[in-house]
């Protein structure tokens, strides 16, 4: 164990840096040394803590490595997400996706470990760019416009911060990140945070998230899914904790996420809502900002991190084998991918907070952080998401994906089977993980910033999760029908206007519609419909306004030049009596001169 | 694993009812499993107070979701497919420019 | 006797009209001789200039004087004179029996104008003054008329009107500074303007200048210009443009030295002139077709230069407007030696004439480049540095008062309107590439005549302080 | 002239100045292609290794002009011949003498006719531009200033494209006009003071009124070159029909010398001009920068896309030369060079496009990054830099500017903020469609990746990119004694300006 500070980042990047010449047998270990390297790095690291890396920057001190309980658990995770995630991905062999890939961890972990505004928003600049480039390498129309919004919204979010940086800078004089007086914000708080938030998909800043995963390479979503949101969390936990504003916030996101989860047709969308409203728990945990709500948010990070990612791991296989991603062209795959099914499965009761799987040891803990600080509204809209959670991720996702109805057309049945030996182990990993810290918990709060005096298992908690989860799945399985996507779609819109309520719905319709296309809409035109619009107004007006008067200039002068010539005729008596017409002028001035 | 399943749904009803029992357990057990650790009168003193709870939030939810969906999202789903092809961001103000 | 020798350039070049008198007596005549001897006593005469370029005398009763001031001057002359005779050595639209007389009076005109700046003496000046404007007249004609439409006689009818009508005005005006002083020689008239009565004595003054203003061009004794240019053949049209100025601006310095007194009125005038020279030239080249034409504005422009240089009304001035004159005359000489070259039968040129002609003939295209991007005031050439000094010294002279500001400010803007046409010439010789126009031949000796105008305009521009300071000396010997 | 540190021994400066010259003298004589192409790159080459010992002699400590030669040239009108460099121009005369053996490397193939008279062109733009930064007396910065006309209105009108002719004449008469009162107000100046010697101008006691005349006559000239919104069309026109290394030398050196001339000549000479009129370039700059973005997010010109962008570019500069403070100053000339480099292999990056598919058409050159990875490798890196991507050198640019903006008045920097968000829209658009492009690339398999020339050219500039993004403290170390030394100057300047108020109450 080495007790100097080495940067994890700087291991990826020039691992990075060094595959495209890494070729042949030796590509596979490679991949897989390069990540070793990184959490080996991580966690030697984590035996030291304060300030490292520290780099005088014309007139401001950088901190690359600042260490405490906060940031060593971020990394932590990351570091192990890094590894499974190019697990899974061993198999493909475009470089560009690990470059990419690696580089987008490189920045998160850069971000949670720097201790100022300059190198985090480089990092953070960085994590957006090389994300990007996980999009873009699904190839495609779709992916390519998407992974264009994506970057656009990024940087509007990157300008936004620096802004409030800068303004921060010219405020405090200095660039060192830490919490921010959230009691009397400034406008530079609301800045940052906003430009935070938006990473964290902070509703109405989220529309981004779901377009953007939806559309990623089928590994690229896996990094996707852990590294861009919570490195956000991160950030606002280190920046925000107590920020109130962040609570309600944080509670919409997860009641937000939950609709939109239940309704979706496409699994990764589903999976993208949801990591929406399961953020939004952590967001509504920093907004509370107790020890507790602390620990709970950086728990259920850790958490999130594994089930997702074993989730995303799940349908990528899916969409890997099949090519297809919605309900309504897949089902009852049980029998052909039965791997696939049991590490979903597992994936599925993490995140729906089952006893003994992640997301119970996490989740209560927010939840009964909201409760000791008398949120009871919060908390009580928490459970409520926590239903709902269950709802489309415990039952909906797995039965209409695995059981359930079977819409597979001839090939996709065909194509349908379990995915090759890395990605299987690498969801065996993330399911042993979830399983781990479900069931032994005190590994996950040995890590967490603050001492834990948390004991999720005891009777009344463990009644009450059954209860909650029976009784919703007795819900489900009673009116399972209405969820099933496509029948009797038509018939039940009749039957909603001959209840008369057809008034009701055209205006639930609208709003709603609006609501949640809206902010679509704006992130797709952002800076390209008007933008464009206005920008060839002003290349028109630049050559025919500002370039014509130019022209015109030079034009009038050379006119005026054809009328002088006109003097010249040739004609010796025109030219007599100009000269005479001018001596004469020239007579008249000079009496007037003499009697001035 | 799968035959595990196919013997499963063979026998659907026996599954269903041993489910529906282990729901009553549940409940039963709930009655007097102690409940130091709750936050708020109404988990203390309303019997059963979780299952309703769960039972009430999950329904809501799906009857939400459902008009919500139904009340035009549904429809839009495809929209989204269309849309994401039509204004496809970039290229296509990059192609009209083009042509401009 | 070693003062007689003072005037050895005069006597050399009058052996020279004094042969081609002869020669065009006797019949059949080998034309290459004709050409060598004219060319040989060209450069001759210019040696006999160098030689007697530091010689110093009074003679003919003080009324002919050898100084610094008129040797300059005599230099230029026969070294203007010896380039036209190089790049006009095959007078291409000059009917051949009459080519000695066109080199006679080629001569004479040429031995006029070196009278003339060495004469200190009205009539003096007068008697050679005309003598050189006569041959000239005689020179316009003398081109074959190739289309039959007579334009070079059309030409020298309108020389010689114009020509006699300013003569008269100068007529006039020495008359009234004989009648003001009661001499005619310079020196006296001098000293006798001092105290003559004033509106008469500066009205005389310019009456006199008027007769000069015709010989450089100046608005609005301009109107000559662009008709003879184009009637008279390419050769003659080179020296008209040329050397005459020397000339004309030699007598000019010479006149203003007497204006004394009172002379406010005086440089309103020049100014106003001056403006409306260059403004007139300027804009009428800006649409023109046909080179000759086109180069005659622009020098009816730059004599609206040399005018600033008279209106500071000292040395230095003065000395800059001999230093921009010589170096106007170089930069001419050197586009007319582009185009004799490039017209095959000495036909005009249109501007379009010129296209490909860095294929055609690099050097010449080359040459003619630095020529007009000389005379267009782009440093580090001659033309700049006139420009420059000329702008710099009328500021100076005004103290910075706000007439002269605006002066020199419209000057600087009469530079950007001139680019353009310059500009264009370029472009057409440069960037159109015309396979069907055939290539040019050029003769060595032109060549190497061209390339050291090339180089003497570089260097003129590059280092103008030795001869800015001969220029000031010259100046201060008749001040 | 105490403010000189004269130089004896080998006249570098002079060297430097004339040894091009003198190398296309000798190509008049002997105008082989192949020798004209490799003396050339000789010559050029020459001159970046000799001009390096610039920097290794350069005195940091000092702000006075090193290197200096001084002789009398036309005593008359006490005109001489000086030259000099001090921390402002050293940068900017490394920057020309290292680029110009690219340019020629750029046009190895690109120019296939008349190569001698272009080498010539090109050899007498270094000469004219490095005079033009070194020069110290008024009338040779003058003569250098107009003379660079030449070569380059060759360049355009002889080897640019379709529309040459209009755009050569165009840039012609437009820098000249612009320049035509810059020579009155220099008249006027010596007149003033009796010297053509620039540091004697400076920080002289002249009239506001006279000071703002003197202002509007250089900001003329200098706004034309840079060139500041709305005096810019001129840039668009000559950039798309120069030829390559024609575009690589405008953005990278010309326009530096607008800016350069605020510098040098409108700050110290005419510094209550300045006080009274920044508040006006400010907003003109401003208004620059988004302009800039936005017209050029609307070409499908390749070249005028980036030429409108350098015109983004250029109002950071001017933004930070007026925001007058530490960060603004050296923000801006560390963003001038910055420029240089990006923009200028940016121009190389379209021109070897061009020599594979002859057209600088956006929607031609969709989707090449299938086939030429390694030129969209670069490609990508030159447009993040160009969008100031952190890790860049034009991040450290902007940044600093920014910075100083927020100083001065938070509401500029504001408004400046959206002109990065334009950048990078327009930049990445640029990248998508060449990288990616659309659905309906055209069929680009007939292209060949990058060859060892042009790699060997588009290196060293991504090597620069990266330095400076890095590591930008050597050049600011090289610059900052003179601009500290400038603004004392200016302070200075103002509390004596107030005091003289005072005392006139």
């Amino acid at each position: 164990m080495f007790t100097s500070f080495i940067h994890p980042a700087l291991i990826l990047i020039i691992g990075a840096l060094i595959l495209p010449f890494i070729r042949g047998p030796l590509r596979k270990p490679y991949l897989f040394i390069i990540p070793i390297l990184t959490f080996a790095a991580v966690v030697s690291n984590s035996s030291l803590s304060g300030q490292f890396g520290t780099y005088q920057f014309m007139d401001w001190q950088l901190v690359f490595g600042r260490i405490d309980r906060l940031s060593n658990i971020f990394v932590f995770i990351m570091g192990l997400m890094a590894i499974i995630g190019t697990l899974y991905g061993l198999h493909v062999d475009n470089a560009k996706e690990h470059i990419a890939a690696w580089f987008y961890v490189a920045g998160s972990l850069g971000t949670i470990y720097s201790g100022d505004y300059l190198s985090l928003f480089l990092f953070w600049e960085m994590m957006a760019l090389a994300s990007t480039f996980l999009i873009w390498f699904r190839r495609g129309k779709r992916s390519n416009a998407a992974g264009y919004r994506y970057l656009i919204i990024h940087t509007i979010g990157g300008v936004i911060l620096l802004a409030g940086i800068m303004l921060r800078y010219q405020v405090v004089g200095d660039i060192e990140f830490n919490l921010m007086d959230v009691k009397n914000p400034e406008l530079y708080t609301w800045l940052i945070m906003i430009g935070f938030g938006l990473n964290a998909a902070v509703v109405p800043l989220h529309s981004w998230l779901p377009d953007a995963y939806s559309s990623a390479s089928f590994n690229g979503s896996v990094f996707l899914c852990a590294f861009t949101t919570k490195t956000a969390v991160y950030t606002l936990a280190r920046g925000f904790a107590g920020f109130d504003i962040l609570i309600l916030l944080g509670v919409i996101m997860a009641l937000y996420g939950v609709i939109y989860a239940v309704m979706e047709n496409d699994i990764r969308k589903l999976l993208a809502w949801s990591i929406v409203s399961q953020v939004g728990y952590m967001v509504a945990a920093v907004g509370i900002g107790t020890e507790l709500a602390i620990n709970g948010a950086s728990a259920h990070a850790v958490a999130h991190i594994l089930y997702k990612g074993l989730l995303f791991m799940g349908t990528g296989s899916v969409l890997y084998m099949t090519g297809k991603t919605k309900f309504t062209e897949l089902g009852g795959l049980y029998s052909k991918m039965p791997a696939t099914v049991i590490f979903t499965v597992i994936g599925c009761l993490s995140i729906s907070a089952a006893p003994f799987f992640a997301a119970f040891v996490s989740k209560s803990m927010i939840i009964s952080a909201a409760f000791e600080t008398h949120l009871n509204w919060a908390a009580w809209l928490l459970m409520f998401g926590a239903t709902g959670t269950f709802m489309y991720n415990g039952l909906k996702l797995p039965y209409f994906l695995f059981f359930g109805k079977n819409n597979c057309s001839r090939e996709t049945w065909e194509k349908a089977a379990d995915p090759t030996w890395n990605m299987q182990m690498a969801m065996a990993a993330g399911a042993f993980l979830c399983i781990l810290v479900g069931s032994v918990p005190s590994l996950l709060y040995a890590l967490l910033p603050y001492p834990v005096h948390f004991h999720p298992y005891n009777g009344y908690h463990i009644a009450e999760t059954f209860q909650l989860l029976g009784f919703a799945a007795l819900a489900f399985f009673f009116l399972k029908k209405y969820l099933v996507p496509e029948d009797k779609l038509c018939l039940d819109m009749d039957w909603l206007y001959r209840r008369g309520g057809s008034l009701f719905v055209w205006v639930a319709k609208h709003p709603l519609q609006w609501f949640d296309t809206a902010w679509g809409e704006a992130y797709r035109v952002v800076g390209l419909g008007p933008l464009m619009i206005i920008s060839r107004f002003w290349s028109w007006f630049d050559w025919h306004g500002i370039d014509g008067v130019v022209d015109g200039i030079a034009r009038c002068v050379r006119a005026i030049g054809g009328r002088v010539r006109t003097l010249q005729s040739g004609q010796i008596q025109y030219t007599i009596y100009y000269a005479a017409s001018f001596t004469a002028l020239l007579l008249i001035a000079y009496v007037l001169f003499q009697l001035s | 694993m799968n035959k595990l399943i196919d013997y499963l749904s063979e026998r659907l009803t026996i599954v269903i009812w041993t489910c529906y029992g282990f729901l009553v357990f549940i409940m039963a057990y709930s009655l007097y499993v102690d409940k130091s650790h709750a936050h708020t009168w109404v988990e203390q003193n309303i019997p059963f107070f979780w299952s309703v709870f769960g039972f009430a939030a999950a329904a809501a939810i799906i009857v939400i979701a459902y008009w919500f969906g139904h009340s035009g999202i549904m429809v839009k789903e495809d929209y989204y497919e269309q849309d994401s092809s039509s204004s496809c961001g970039c290229s296509k103000t990059q192609s009209s420019s083009e042509h401009a | 006797m070693e003062n007689h020798m003072a005037i050895l350039p005069e006597l050399s070049i009058l052996t020279g009209v004094a042969a081609f008198f002869v020669l065009s007596l006797c019949k059949q005549l080998d034309f290459n001789q004709v050409k060598n001897t004219a060319v040989s006593i060209g450069f001759i005469t210019f040696i006999a200039a160098l030689i007697s370029l530091r010689d110093e005398a009074t003679l003919f009763f003080g009324s002919y004087e050898i100084d610094l001031y008129s040797q300059i001057f005599k230099l230029m002359i026969c070294f203007g004179l010896s380039i036209v005779l190089v790049f006009g050595q095959n007078l291409k639209d000059i009917d051949e029996s009459v080519r000695p007389e066109y080199y006679m009076f080629l001569f004479l005109s040429a031995l006029g104008l070196m009278m003339l700046v060495s004469s200190v003496e009205l009539i003096a000046i007068f008697v050679s003054l005309e003598l050189s404007s006569f041959a000239i007249y005689l020179l316009v004609p003398m081109r074959s008329d190739q289309k039959g439409l007579r334009i070079q006689m059309e030409a020298g009818i309108k020389y010689i009107l114009f020509g006699v009508m300013a003569t008269g005005f100068m007529l006039f005006g020495m008359s009234y500074i004989f009648g003001l002083t009661g001499s005619t020689y310079l020196a006296e008239i001098m000293t006798g303007l001092q105290t003559a009565p004033q509106p008469a004595a500066i009205f005389a003054v310019i009456m006199v200048l008027a007769g000069f203003f015709f010989k450089l061009a100046v608005f609005p004794m301009h109107f000559w210009v662009p008709d003879i240019y184009e009637g008279a053949s390419n050769e003659t049209t080179g020296f008209i443009a040329t050397i005459p100025k020397l000339g004309a601006v030699a007598l000019l310095i010479r006149i203003m030295t007497l204006a004394t007194g009172e002379t406010q009125f005086l440089i309103y005038l020049l100014m106003v002139l001056a403006v409306s020279s260059m403004f007139y030239g300027n804009l009428s080249a800006l649409v023109q077709k046909d080179v000759k034409r086109m180069l005659g504005f622009s020098g009816i422009a730059h004599a609206g230069f040399i005018l600033l240089g008279l209106i500071t009304m000292n040395v230095s001035g003065y000395s800059t407007a001999i230093y921009y004159i010589s170096g106007y005359v170089i930069m001419n000489l050197a586009c007319f030696l582009v185009l004799c070259s490039v017209s095959r039968e000495g036909e005009n040129l249109a501007i379009e004439d010129l296209k490909g002609l860095h294929k055609r003939q690099p050097v010449l295209a080359f040459i003619l480049a630095v020529g007009l991007f000389a005379l267009a005031g782009i440093p580090p050439f001659v033309g700049f540095m006139g420009k420059f000094m000329l702008l710099t010294l009328t500021l100076q002279a005004g103290a910075m008062s706000k007439i002269y500001l605006i002066l020199i400010i419209l000057a600087a803007i009469n530079t950007g309107i001139a680019i353009y046409y310059y500009l264009s010439v370029v472009r057409v010789a440069y960037t159109t590439d015309q396979e069907n126009y055939p290539d040019v031949l050029v003769d060595g000796l032109t060549k190497t005549v061209g390339m050291a105008l090339v180089l003497l305009i570089i260097l003129m521009g590059a280092l103008p302080s030795k001869l800015v300071a001969i220029a000031d000396a010259a100046v201060k010997t008749i001040m | 002239m105490d403010s000189l540190i004269i130089n004896e021994g080998f006249p570098l400066l002079s060297f430097l100045i004339f040894f091009p010259l003198a190398g296309a003298v000798v190509m008049l004589f002997f105008n082989g292609e192949s020798f004209a192409r490799w003396w050339t790159l000789f010559i050029t080459t020459i001159t970046a290794i000799i001009s390096i010992k610039l920097v290794t002699g350069f005195d940091l400590s000092t702000h006075k002009y090193q290197f200096a030669e001084a002789h009398n040239w036309i005593p008359q009108l006490n005109i001489s011949y000086i030259l000099g460099v001090d921390g402002i121009s050293i940068l900017l005369v490394m920057l020309t003498t290292i680029i110009m053996p690219f340019c020629v490397t750029a046009s190895w193939k690109y120019i296939s006719t008349r190569v001698a008279q272009f080498m010539i062109c090109i050899l007498i733009m270094e000469t004219a531009m490095l005079g033009v930064f070194m020069a110290l007396d008024f009338v040779l910065f003058y003569v250098m200033w107009e003379f660079m006309l030449i070569p380059m209105y060759m360049l355009i009108a002889v080897w640019g494209g379709p529309r040459k002719i209009y755009a050569s004449i165009k840039f012609f008469l437009y820098t000249l006009v612009g320049s035509i009162l810059l020579l009155v107000a220099i008249i006027a100046l010596y007149l003033k003071n009796g010297s053509f010697f620039i540091p004697d101008m400076m920080w002289q006691s002249y009239s506001l009124t006279f000071q703002i005349y003197v202002f509007l006559a250089f900001f003329l000239a200098f706004a034309i070159k840079v060139p500041m919104f709305p005096f810019h069309t001129w840039l668009p026109a000559a950039h798309v029909e120069a030829p390559t290394a024609g575009s690589v030398i405008l953005a990278s050196v010309l326009l530096k010398m607008g800016t350069y001339g605020f510098l040098r000549f409108c700050l110290p000479i005419t510094p209550d001009a300045t006080f009274a009129l920044a508040p006006y370039v400010l907003w003109l700059s401003i208004a620059a920068i988004l302009y800039g973005g936005f017209t050029a997010l609307a070409q499908h010109d390749m070249k005028k896309l980036i030429a409108y962008s350098s015109v983004g570019h250029m109002g950071f500069v001017t933004l930070g030369i007026f925001v007058l403070n530490m960060q603004g100053l050296e923000g801006a000339i560390i963003q001038m060079i910055n420029h240089g480099v990006t923009t200028g292999a940016l121009f190389l990056c379209v021109g070897m496009l061009y020599e594979r598919t002859h057209s600088r058409e956006l929607s031609v050159a969709a989707g090449v990054g299938k086939y030429m990875p390694w030129y969209v490798t670069f490609l990508a890196f030159f447009s993040l830099s160009s969008f100031g991507f952190p890790g860049t050198n034009s991040f450290i640019g902007e940044f600093l500017i920014l910075v100083g903006t927020f100083e001065a008045n938070i509401w500029l920097a504001l408004a400046a903020i959206p002109g990065a968000v334009l950048a990078a829209a327009y930049m990445l658009r640029l990248l998508q469609k060449v990288v990616w492009g659309g659905t309906n690339n055209p069929d680009q398999s007939y292209l060949a990746d990058l060859g060892f020339r042009e790699i060997f050219t588009l290196t060293p500039f991504l090597l620069f990119v990266f330095w400076i993004g890095l590591h930008p403290q050597p050049f600011i170390d090289l610059m900052h004694t003179s601009v500290v030394h400038l603004l004392d100057q200016l302070t200075n300047w103002q509390q004596q300006q107030n005091i003289a108020l005072l005392t006139l109450r």
